[in-house]
């Protein structure tokens, strides 16, 4: 494979779109939250002060290496999940990396933050963070089991781990997209979806005054900024493998925001609605809702 | 040579001319005594070599000058010239180690000794039946005087329950012989087989009383109480002649006297045999007294033999050899037992621990109980072989059910008993062992290998004892006493030059498992520099362990496969029980072990069909019909290996409490035997049916549910490497679950499982164990922020679980990547279920590992710790390279392979096209993953850097407490059941069910033991009821079966 | 009650099996062919008219070496029994009242005869009905006679064992003799068969008879010994 | 410690010097204080000389105010309302933080009892800086009906640099909004360096805080 | 029944009888004596077998004389195996005595019930 310069800047440009992007996104689908509870919600460029704020504080501490190293892990797996997927289908310029490995590399990569903020989190010495991780691990891979055989399904459907040949099958308008070829698979990927955005119910992780927001209490100025970019890059990526996967792919950028935004409110919809769950919910409901669902459309091909 | 009458000659007339010493001439006459059986022996060898060695045929003896039948004549041929020896041999032995005895009770003794020898070859060497009850009588009386030479006042009442019976005996016997003479007309065996047809209507109920109290000297169940009382209460080394050559020659007898009755008695014997060998196996378990649990294990393994003796027409040719091997490894490993009793002060098992100060002694009980185990190189092992070969070949399955059942129950007690020797508590007072005794019994552990060579040398295998690796790991037992460094230089040499010397005649495959095992161990054995001192015993198991393996992967017939495989189990097993909690542990290994051991040769032998043997990849050539049932013996016996769900007890513990440096070895190659007798079995064997099934389905189900189970019950362990233990049982299920699917890439992807879980397993499990070492505990939660303090080990573990749990940019990945193309191109959608509900439960363990150990807070107590010594780190490191290496350019291992598995598989293999690798479905390009990941990486920490770089280094308890302080680290650290919701939600998972099983058959088997035992009550009347039950029983049962 | 029933019952069992032998037993009306060649062949293989004798001293003799091997032992182990009682020597105890005048001159008027007997007994054990067991047992009555008379009479255990001990090598030396000189072992053709009838034929079988004769003599005399002096213990 | 014989409360056991046996049998001292917490002192954080960047971080610090979620006083329940529809506090970019390491706001809600002041010094030293101190209420400012009470302090900024007072017992929610909206201007003019302050006049504050504060057990400055 | 079904017979019920002995009485010397009694049944069975009905004595002399003694003589194999049987048995019997003398003097029983410290 002969690497070409150019893919950097493309590349940077991306991530650029893409941060900002979510860092809007997010702002807005909070302030309708807001509003759904009657508020006037934040500004929608709260997040860019709070970013530009945390990474402005003056004094930080660290506990140790692996605590320096636990954000960066966290966000390089959110910028390598984003890069190593195709944004923009049909387009080798919004590729980016993706050239390096297919559905599976992307299915695995979402771990390398995860496990690097785990670790991270561990080393701050706190026992609220380390049971936020108990948590978040329990939770995220009881939700990883829907999602991983709705992809297999997918991949056996399409008998393809390459994105591109996945969304090449879902073009020709919006009844080839998986979402309506196997709707289970789409289903059961969809509860997987609620689980791994950690937002109500399946929010007990960072319960904030239980266990002081959990993993990230000892994160704070520049730490949490990286984190915080983070939270803006990671969802967009995971919905960019959905799209792909489910929603037939996006064919230009607006195409990209609007399914983007699309799918981030339905999780949204769902914390607004739904009360928490105690952990060992979150797996049961994945587990006798999840995984039979993703069975049928398993089957189903 | 000498006529042997003088053998009877030689020891009659030295008991007569003792009498004609004064009483205290005692060291004389103990000096002629033991001339006489000295003699004795060098006459039995010489008529043996002669035998043997020249070939001669039998010599028959006349004696009054007049031919049979008209008088008495004795014969020596082959087997009666190694009995005699074996009987005088042991007299010889029996006689200098209770020396002390001998002389105290004076020259009577010594006679009485002399005698008994005297008559046990006389009941080998005549041809006459009545003669043979003259020889038995002596025995009988011997036995009753010998008894007595005894320091336990018990044995007075022993001595007469054993008359008492020897009367009933002799009644029946006589009965008998005198209306076999009166159908036969005669009373020599050679005669009377002629008119055989005479022994019709009364004569077969004439020799049925002939055959049945010679039966009875075999003491069978449940006609044995008497003799369990004198093995329990006689002098050990009388013990020893009752048991290895009494029982030798009343065995012989039985044997002879079958000439008479014909091939349509074989079953009753058989019978007989097995149900005591079964029964008394049983009744062995729950017996806490050494020497009487001796005896247990004398009647069952006389049982045993008798079974054989029953099958002789069956066995043919080979029936001299496979009895012949059981019985000397019988009678010698039960003669050295007796002998090592002798040394022992306390009568309970576990007082055995005190001969653990002579490793000599180990040595030598290791190789008893081997021998009793019919494990190689020991005569048993061949004859075992050989013998379930030829009952599997004429359809007798329940037989070789039966024996393989009694034969692991007595692996079962005496491995445990092997277990308090080496790991009990010593008593306080040491003593010194007795010189002689010592001797005696490592004259009888030497005979053991002499015979194991011999064997090896008939058996018409190569001889195990001539196989140069093997050899190599027996020679550390001869430098036993050199420091450990240098043991451990030699080894490492040793092994890297046996792999170069063979790696050209391995194919890929073979070159994969190559590798790990004999350079991979070596890199292992860095790690036992760490060792100071001599480490006596370590070496010889270990290379004995590598050395099995070695043989394993070039194994090109079956006999040599399955030597290999029951060589790196037992040597495995030594190693493992020098872990310092290991004993419970090995035992069930070792157990467990061989049951798939008797599996695989089940296995083997039903695919034989009446051949010794056959070349492995003639497996593809097994009958349809029988395919299915060779295909599942030997899936379950490497399965077993691999530990796969419900077999997979024994694992956790075995691998988590071995030492630091043996974790890896058995975790990181071990297992590795398992995987490789899979990859054996499919290659050859394909995927047979059995109604309408296909086996591998089945296959990738097991392996689909291991790698669940071993995944989730990892994530709840508290024991670092019972952690990692668990995690070797769902990485194993993962390479079956690839096997099973018997395509192209599932095949690549289990080899790179191989090499992946041979790294990172032995990394994990030696940085795990050197902490372990330093903290002094293994218990995860016990730990705790040991990062700052052993940098490094930490470093090691992260590339390791990283690496374990599939996390590009590791090596771990491709694995992954490889799997889910692999199952693109399979069609079993269920098992795979599963298998993704594993996957992800990797990360728990995986996390909580490191997190419990290394992240959270520093215990008090460990603050003045260091990084884990010098040698343990090198192969550390050595890994973590490999481990980057592997993950950037797995195609130097897997490209050659692939190209070599499209020979079996053509279809699906995968595209090596520069840096990127491209299967039908997919892609990935390991080095673009790395650079990316790396990039990425790197910028993203410049930047951190940049903005941070002022950050406050801070201690351990500044952390936000809710505006409190922590109280202390040991509460300040959540480690302990850390999946606590996780448990929550799927109890129901993990409830020990196959523990409670496995448990549940044993405490049963206890159950019934310790109820059937009661049987035995002592009273003698009760033991004659007993033997006339016996008796009547068995007429009842003829009577009906007639 | 139990034990009773279940000996009944054992015994019922072997009992048939008995009957069972006893009605499947048809006699012999001719002698089998070993007990032809028997009949037929003493005289000229041994000269011995006794052919039981003959049986048990040629074509036997190895069951009859066995058999004086089992006294042999059987004296030897229970000396060895008893010997923890007599350890550190006997000791002679004060006897209570004397044995009376007509029993003491009985004993030794019939000693000698008995001794005399048992001597005939076993020298003409080839031609009458008789031999070395026999003539043993009848010497070692007259021991017990002896003993019977006077409890506390103590015997030289060295003698005793002494004529044990060479008169058993003796026996197996003419064995060997048999193996050298002659057919085999235990051969009696060492010596000339002599004429057929008279005291002094039937070559070593009388030799061996009276070697016999002595050991059981011996034998039983030790065995008597060993339990008569550990009686008062 | 400096003065560890003067102690009026002894310190407790688990902070005590101990002690222990590794575990190969080595024995050492293990004094909880000295080893489990960070003793440096807290530093100066100079404003970025770039004038124009620390403004610019000024008002982004200024529009994002996080509030540390500890209730000390009555007062605390008069935050609550802030999160409600009626008052909404979120849309002026400010929000209740559960950990004190993302909070750079610390309102004293009322009055302080001597043992609450540990805690509250504990949290104040455990944000990060640039961090704001805000006091509610008049018993912050002179002890208001407490002033004679035995266990309440009276003046907070003798204790910690106060950047903002609101009186009022109690100031209701708007007072609060008012008061945020005051903070915000004087962190924009670049006024609010009560971080800095605490950190240079780190000795006296010490002192008067050791003055109430007997069972003085943690390190003079809580990381 | 010819009169060696009888003497057969008797052996066997002497047999038995013996055997009944030894095992429903618990002092041992009293089962010596049933093996006694048991073993001289034994003998009888032996030396009945051998019979032949109106033969003499295996012994020649002028009464039976070489040429006519294979007509004559009973079986003489049985009876030459008599012999050394009682011998045995005799030796067996003495032992026997000596231990249970020994027993009576360690122990002061002869109940055979109570030497049942060895068992299980």
């Amino acid at each position: 494979m002969e690497f070409d310069w150019i893919k950097i800047p493309y590349a940077l440009l991306t991530l650029f779109i893409v941060l900002n992007y979510g860092l809007l996104m997010t702002a807005i689908i909070q302030k309708m939250g807001a509003r759904a509870g009657r508020r006037y919600g934040i500004r929608f460029y709260q997040n860019y002060i709070d970013l530009i704020k945390n990474y402005s504080m003056r004094s930080k501490i660290t506990h140790g290496y692996m605590f320096y190293l636990g954000p960066v892990f966290r966000l390089t797996g959110g910028i390598g999940l984003l890069l190593f997927v195709p944004t923009i289908y049909g387009s080798e310029m919004w590729s980016n990396f993706s050239f390096s490995g297919d559905l599976i590399l992307a299915l695995y990569f979402v771990f390398f933050g995860t496990l690097g903020m785990a670790l991270g989190a561990g080393e701050s010495g706190h026992p609220f963070a380390a049971l936020g991780v108990s948590r978040g691990l329990s939770q995220v891979t009881a939700a990883e089991l829907p999602f991983a055989i709705a992809v297999f399904t997918v991949a056996l459907q399409y008998q393809t781990l390459n994105f591109n040949e996945i969304v090449a099958a879902q073009q020709g308008g919006f009844l080839n997209w998986t979402l309506f070829t196997n709707p289970f698979a789409v289903a059961a990927a969809m509860i997987a979806f609620l689980g791994m955005m950690m937002r109500s119910p399946f929010d007990v992780v960072v319960a904030p005054q239980e266990i002081p927001i959990g993993p990230p209490t000892e994160y704070h100025s520049a730490y949490l900024a990286l984190m915080q970019t983070n939270r803006n890059i990671f969802p967009i990526a995971k919905i960019v493998v959905y799209m792909n996967l489910f929603f037939g792919g996006a064919g230009s950028w607006p195409e990209f925001m609007i399914k983007a935004f699309l799918l981030y409110l339905v999780s949204a919809l769902v914390g607004v609605v739904f009360p928490r769950f105690r952990v060992e919910q979150s797996i049961r409901f994945f587990l006798i809702w999840g995984v039979p669902v993703a069975i049928i459309g398993l089957l189903w091909v | 040579m000498v006529s042997p009458i003088y053998l009877i000659v030689i020891t009659l007339g030295a008991a007569f001319l003792l009498g004609l010493l004064s009483e205290r001439r005692t060291e004389l006459a103990h000096f002629i005594t033991v001339l006489a059986l000295a003699a004795g022996g060098l006459v039995s060898f010489g008529w043996l070599w002669i035998m043997a060695a020249e070939g001669a045929s039998a010599v028959e003896i006349y004696t009054a000058g007049t031919k049979p039948p008209f008088a008495i004549n004795l014969r020596v041929g082959l087997p009666e010239a190694a009995l005699l020896l074996l009987i005088y041999l042991t007299g010889l032995m029996s006689a200098i180690h209770m020396k002390d005895m001998l002389l105290r009770k004076g020259r009577r003794a010594m006679a009485v000794l002399l005698i008994a020898i005297m008559a046990l070859a006389g009941i080998i060497m005549t041809r006459d039946i009545f003669n043979i009850f003259v020889f038995f009588e002596l025995v009988a009386i011997s036995t009753g005087g010998m008894v007595l030479l005894s320091d336990d006042p018990r044995a007075l009442s022993a001595g007469i329950k054993y008359l008492i019976i020897a009367q009933v005996i002799s009644i029946l016997l006589l009965v008998g012989i005198i209306f076999t003479y009166q159908a036969t007309g005669s009373l020599n065996i050679d005669f009377m087989k002629t008119p055989e047809l005479a022994l019709g209507g009364g004569g077969t109920l004439a020799f049925f009383l002939l055959l049945v109290p010679l039966l009875v000297e075999l003491k069978p169940f449940p006609a044995n109480g008497w003799a369990l009382d004198i093995y329990q209460s006689a002098h050990p080394a009388f013990s020893a002649i009752l048991s290895a050559a009494t029982g030798s020659a009343a065995l012989f007898a039985v044997d002879k006297i079958m000439d008479i009755g014909g091939a349509s008695w074989g079953p009753v014997l058989t019978g007989v045999g097995l149900l005591s060998f079964v029964v008394s196996n049983i009744l062995a378990l729950v017996q806490k007294n050494d020497r009487r649990l001796l005896g247990y294990s004398s009647v069952a393994q006389t049982g045993l033999i008798l079974a054989v003796v029953g099958q002789r027409e069956l066995l043919g040719e080979s029936y001299l050899f496979i009895a012949g091997g059981l019985l000397i490894g019988h009678a010698v490993a039960k003669a050295g037992l007796f002998y090592l009793s002798d040394l022992v002060k306390g009568r309970m098992l576990t007082n055995w621990a005190d001969l653990r100060r002579n490793p000599l002694l180990v040595f030598a009980f290791a190789t008893f109980i081997a021998m009793l185990s019919g494990l190689p190189p020991f005569p048993g092992f061949y004859a075992k072989w050989e013998l379930v070969h030829a009952l599997m070949a004429s359809g007798k399955t329940g037989l070789v059910v039966l024996i393989l059942f009694g034969a692991i129950l007595e692996a079962g007690y005496l491995f445990r008993w092997f277990g308090y020797l080496m790991k009990r508590p010593q008593s306080n007072t040491p003593g010194t062992l007795p010189l002689r005794g010592v001797l005696v019994t490592m004259a009888a552990a030497l005979a053991g290998w002499l015979a194991a060579y011999i064997w090896g040398e008939l058996s018409g295998y190569d001889n195990l004892l001539s196989q140069t690796a093997l050899l190599f790991a027996l020679g550390f037992l001869l430098i036993d006493w050199f420091p450990a460094k240098l043991k451990n230089t030699i080894a490492i040499a040793g092994m890297l030059a046996f792999f170069w010397q063979s790696y050209t005649g391995y194919d890929p495959i073979q070159m994969i498992f190559g590798i790990i095992i004999l350079v991979g161990g070596a890199v292992i054995l860095l790690a036992s520099y760490h060792e100071r001192g001599q480490r006596i015993g370590f070496y010889p198991s270990a290379l004995l362990m590598f050395a099995g393996l070695a043989m394993l992967i070039v194994a090109e017939q079956s006999f040599q496969f399955f030597a290999a495989w029951e060589v790196l189990t037992l040597g495995s097993y030594f190693l493992i029980l020098r872990g310092k909690n290991a004993e419970p542990h090995a035992l069930s290994y070792i157990l467990f072990s061989l049951a798939g051991a008797f599996a695989i040769i089940a296995g083997f032998a039903l695919a034989a069909q009446g051949q010794a043997g056959f070349k492995i990849t003639a497996l593809a050539d097994v009958a349809a019909d029988l395919a299915p049932w060779v295909f599942i013996l030997l899936a379950i016996g490497f399965m077993t290996k691999t530990a796969v769900i419900g077999l997979h007890i024994w694992l956790p513990g075995a691998h988590a409490e071995a030492e630091t440096d043996v974790s890896p070895m058995v975790s990181g190659i071990l297992l590795k035997a398992g995987l490789f007798g899979i990859i054996v079995l499919l290659s050859n064997m394909g995927s047979p049916e059995l109604y309408g099934v296909k086996l591998t389905y089945v296959m990738l189900w097991i392996g689909a549910l291991t790698a669940l189970m071993g995944n989730l019950m990892a994530a709840f362990q508290e024991d670092a490497k019972r952690l990692l233990a668990y995690s070797s049982i769902g990485q194993m299920g993962y390479a079956i679950f690839g096997l099973a699917l018997m395509n192209h890439l599932g095949w690549l992807m289990a080899l790179m499982f191989v090499i992946n879980h041979y790294i990172y397993k032995s990394m994990l499990f030696l940085s795990v164990g050197g902490v372990a070492k330093r903290t002094g505990t293994k218990l995860m939660y016990k730990m705790g922020g040991l990062i700052t303090l052993m940098p490094l080990s930490f470093f090691v573990v992260l590339i390791g679980i990283i690496a374990v749990s599939g996390v590009p940019p590791l090596s771990g990945f491709g694995g992954r990547w490889m799997f889910y193309n692999a199952i693109l191109d399979s069609e079993n959608r269920l098992p795979m279920i599963i298998i993704f509900i594993s996957g992800p439960i990797a990360f728990l363990y995986l996390f909580r590992l490191i997190h419990a150990i290394f992240l959270g807070q520093l215990k008090d107590e460990h603050r003045k710790l260091k990084e884990p010594s010098f040698w343990i780190m090198v192969p550390q490191v050595i890994y973590v390279v490999l481990l980057l290496a592997f993950a950037v350019l797995p195609g130097m291992a897997l490209q050659k392979v692939d190209t070599f598995l499209n020979g079996m598989f053509p279809e699906g293999g995968l595209n090596w096209d520069g840096l990127l690798i491209t299967s039908d479905y997919g892609y990935w390009s390991p080095v673009w993953i790395m650079v990316v990941t790396g990039g990425i990486f790197a910028a993203v920490f410049m930047l951190l850097l940049a903005i941070n770089r002022k950050a406050q280094k801070v201690k351990q308890f500044n952390i936000v407490y809710s505006a409190e302080r922590p109280y202390r680290p040991e509460t300040t650290h959540f480690a302990w059941n850390f999946f606590a919701p996780y448990r929550k939600a799927i109890w129901f998972l993990l409830l020990p069910i196959a523990t409670r099983f496995w448990g549940g058959i044993t405490e049963a088997l206890h159950a019934t033991a310790g109820f059937m035992r009661r049987f035995y009550t002592g009273d003698a009347q009760h033991y004659v009821f007993h033997l006339l039950g016996f008796v009547v029983g068995l007429y009842l049962i003829l009577l009906g079966v007639q | 009650m139990t034990k009773h029933m279940i000996t009944f019952l054992l015994l019922l069992g072997i009992g048939a099996i008995f009957a069972d032998l006893l009605t499947g037993f048809s006699a012999d009306q001719n002698l089998n062919a070993s007990a032809e060649f028997y009949a037929t062949h003493t005289v000229s293989d041994t000269g011995a008219a006794n052919i039981v004798t003959a049986i048990i001293v040629t074509f036997r003799g190895l069951d009859t070496l066995g058999e004086v091997t089992v006294l042999f032992l059987t004296a030897a182990i229970v000396a060895l029994v008893l010997s923890g009682d007599m350890a550190g020597g006997f000791q002679v105890k004060p006897r209570r009242w004397p044995v009376g005048e007509l029993l003491e001159t009985g004993t030794r008027l019939l000693v000698p005869l008995i001794a005399l007997f048992g001597a005939y007994v076993f020298i003409n054990g080839h031609l009458t009905p008789g031999g070395g067991f026999q003539g043993g047992a009848i010497l070692a009555s007259a021991m017990l006679l002896m003993l019977l008379a006077d409890p506390t009479r103590r015997f030289a255990h060295k003698t005793i064992a002494r004529i044990e001990s060479v008169s058993g090598l003796f026996y197996v030396f003419i064995g060997v003799l048999g193996l050298a000189l002659a057919g085999g072992f235990l051969d009696n053709r060492i010596l000339p068969l002599g004429d057929f009838g008279s005291l002094l034929s039937a070559g070593a079988i009388p030799l061996i008879y009276v070697l016999i004769g002595l050991k059981v003599g011996a034998e039983f005399s030790s065995i008597m010994t060993s339990l008569s002096e550990s009686e008062d213990v | 410690m400096k003065d560890e014989q003067d102690r009026k409360v002894p310190l407790p056991d688990e902070l005590l010097p101990r002690k222990i046996k590794g575990p190969d049998g080595f024995e050492f001292e293990v004094d909880p204080l000295q080893d489990y917490f960070c003793q440096e002192p807290p530093k100066e954080h100079p404003p970025i000389y770039v004038k124009i960047v620390e403004d610019f971080f000024n008002w982004a610090r200024s529009e994002s105010l996080w509030i540390l979620g500890f209730g000390t006083g009555c007062g605390a329940i008069e935050m609550r309302p802030l999160m409600t529809p009626r008052f909404d506090a979120y849309r002026y970019g400010i929000q209740w933080r559960p950990t004190p390491r993302q909070a750079n706001l610390l309102i004293i809600s009322g009055y302080l009892s001597v043992k609450t002041l540990k805690r509250a010094i504990r949290a104040y030293e455990q944000m990060q800086s640039p961090k704001y101190v805000m006091g509610l209420g008049s018993c912050t400012i002179n002890g208001g009906m407490y002033f004679d009470s035995y266990n309440t302090i009276k003046r907070l900024d003798e204790y910690l640099p106060v950047d903002m007072y609101i009186a009022g017992c109690m100031p209701r929610p708007e007072a609060l909004l008012k008061g945020f909206e005051d903070l915000k201007k004087i962190i924009r003019a670049g006024d609010a360096e009560g971080a800095n302050h605490y950190a240079e006049n780190f000795e006296l504050y010490k002192e008067n805080q050791k003055k109430v504060i007997l069972d003085w057990d943690m390190p003079d400055y809580s990381w | 029944m010819t009169l060696q079904n009888i003497a057969m017979s008797t052996g066997f019920i002497l047999i038995l009888i013996g055997l009944y002995g030894a095992m429903t009485h618990k002092n041992i010397l009293r089962m010596i004596v049933g093996f006694t009694i048991a073993g001289t049944g034994t003998n009888l069975v032996l030396i009945a077998v051998g019979y032949l009905p109106g033969r003499a004595a295996p012994i020649l002399n002028a009464a039976v004389p070489i040429e006519t003694a294979s007509a004559t003589i009973v079986d003489p194999v049985p009876q030459a195996l008599v012999l050394t049987a009682i011998v045995i048995g005799l030796g067996v019997t003495a032992l026997m005595l000596a231990f249970a003398y020994k027993i009576h003097a360690t122990k002061g029983t002869l109940d055979i019930s109570k030497l049942t410290d060895l068992k299980w």
